[in-house]
């Protein structure tokens, strides 16, 4: 298969050159609609990995690349459920999310996030799973978890550890505060910062420059060098899941959920 | 260097500039999120556009805690 | 001995400062004749480690600190021979490189590259192996090795994910780019920025600084601070000689030996 | 913000100036490798001095692809 057009995401391959567009209105909430997709998309990314040298991620939302994990889903179904019964569940969709971000992680093709907008959350973490992130100027960078009795869960900390000294890392958990592109470029998070609406033109530019080397020598190099820090990976899970038992996340995601605040992820 | 003046009359004039209301219809003591009409990503451009020109950072928990122009320039002022 | 003067490279000793200047015509090329001269001075720098505080390396020429290994040179040798020959030679010049930069690395002295023009390859891998760098703010710095099929065989890439995040090695070694001081600052791999021209007077100030402080003070504190990524090195050059066996890279080399294009290391 | 026109006019003055060839004998479509008559470090230089000009970077398969000046400041603006 060589393109494919869901409800939350579409891709097609084109001259070594994979195009990811997310498109789940509102935000790109990452929930089980999207999860599937992304699954579907690693798998194909698998079967043709002769053939992807580069991919590119990005959103044809106007909110931006994605808000992040899809709560007002989340708390649907977390309602009426027992403590125990609303761990197995969140628990088994972050193995999911965790497999499928692990394989985007190792794959053999360069992988690029163009980002604009809003990269929060579950996004920013999605991201964090590509090898380059080019930014609009206008997006934000955000780890809003805190603000919700719990901590990044699909990979987040492990991963901005690996791309950021830990005072950056610390910064943007510890406050909760969303941090602008020059700030994410300077910092090194952001390797390109593209005018306003030009991340995805940027992003393609670079594709064209990484698909045309050896294949064995980039996969190899992005093998080398590159650590996949799995063991913590494995760490989170066990410490979102201890930390989302407790009835103060579910009050978190209600407050979330029911607000209508100009900034609805400051609680 | 700024006074908090010129700093609010800077705000007042990239709002009304970004958001297409007119100049005059701003006052430094309006509720900004209403007077602009922002929705939550409006905010956040409101806010991005703010940090690159003044060339400062202001964490959206200082940003949220104000409402008017008046206060978001002396927020502003703290950062120049 | 307090002063060398080579084909290559010259250096001299005075009031604790070395200087070591390269001069090979047209970019400082790290071959077997630099190599021989360089390992002369890890050699003399052993000798010498209670009268060197601090060490400077710059260069004399126009071009910059080094445009990387002689890829002309490489490319001489390896015509005519075997598979087999080819990467036991080349294996032969890595574990000789790998065993300067490993005792350049690890000298008792304060290190510093003054760098200006192209620091490339194995010119940055050069530099890596110091302490501190300073950049003429003219510099670019660049890890083009992708583009001949093959990955920065000097130790760079451990050493540079000694010095910065993850997201900025992948940025260099899996696009191939180049980047200024600027950014290179930015990022924290370059410690100061100098004017154009001012590189190695910069350099010469920090030296004299770094010469001040109390020899076992100095070194123990390097030594705690600065790891060493022996196992990673050793990595390195196994999966350099797994790539550099192939048929494409005699190829590339090719390709880059008779270039006439304005960015010759581009292909 | 620049316009394009503006980029590609300071981009010109920019090469004149520091390549030494009268403002005059460049124009947007020559190619300008050869109209500087560029040689390799000189096109870093060049790519040094732009980035340096626009405060922003241009990756140098972005700078290779394109020969003349016009297509130059398109691609200097894609990041403006």
């Amino acid at each position: 298969m060589r393109e494919f057009r869901g409800q939350s995401l579409s891709w097609q391959l084109t001259d070594g050159v994979c195009e990811l567009a997310l498109h789940r209105e509102p935000a790109n909430e990452i929930g089980t609609a999207l999860l599937a997709e992304l699954e579907q998309f690693v798998a194909a990314l698998d079967a043709l990995q002769n053939d992807v040298r580069a991919v590119i991620l990005y959103s044809r939302l106007r909110s931006g690349f994605s808000a992040g994990a899809d709560l007002r889903e989340l708390y649907r179904r977390m309602r009426g459920l027992t403590a125990e019964q609303r761990v197995a569940g969140v628990r088994q969709f972050l193995e999911r999310i965790h497999a499928v971000l692990n394989r985007l992680d190792a794959a053999p093709a360069t992988t690029i996030a163009a980002v604009h907008g809003v990269c929060f959350g579950g996004g920013l973490e999605l991201a964090l799973a590509c090898d380059v992130m080019v930014a609009d100027k206008m997006a934000r960078f955000c780890f809003p978890e805190l603000r919700l009795g719990i901590l990044p869960g699909f990979g987040g900390i492990p991963r901005l550890k690996r791309d950021v000294g830990n005072a950056v890392v610390r910064d943007l958990l510890l406050t909760g505060r969303s941090i602008n592109a020059q700030r994410a470029h300077a910092v090194g998070l952001v390797a390109q910062l593209a005018a306003e609406g030009q991340a995805l033109a940027v992003a393609r530019a670079t594709a064209q420059q990484a698909a045309k080397f050896d294949s064995a020598a980039r996969s190899r190099a992005k093998q080398f060098s590159k650590p996949i820090p799995y063991e913590e990976l494995q760490r989170e899970i066990a410490i979102f899941c201890e930390l989302f038992a407790r009835p103060a996340v579910e009050e978190g995601l209600r407050k979330f959920v029911e607000s209508s605040a100009p900034l609805p992820y400051l609680p | 260097m700024r006074t908090v003046e010129q700093t609010l009359e800077e705000i007042l004039n990239l709002a009304a500039e970004h958001f297409r209301v007119p100049r005059g219809q701003l006052s430094p003591d309006d509720d900004f999120f209403k007077a602009l009409r922002l929705d939550s990503l409006q905010a956040l451009e409101l806010l991005t556009r703010l940090e690159q020109h003044f060339g400062v950072e202001l964490p959206d928990y200082e940003f949220q805690g104000v409402t008017d122009f008046r206060t978001l320039a002396d927020r502003i002022q703290a950062r120049l």
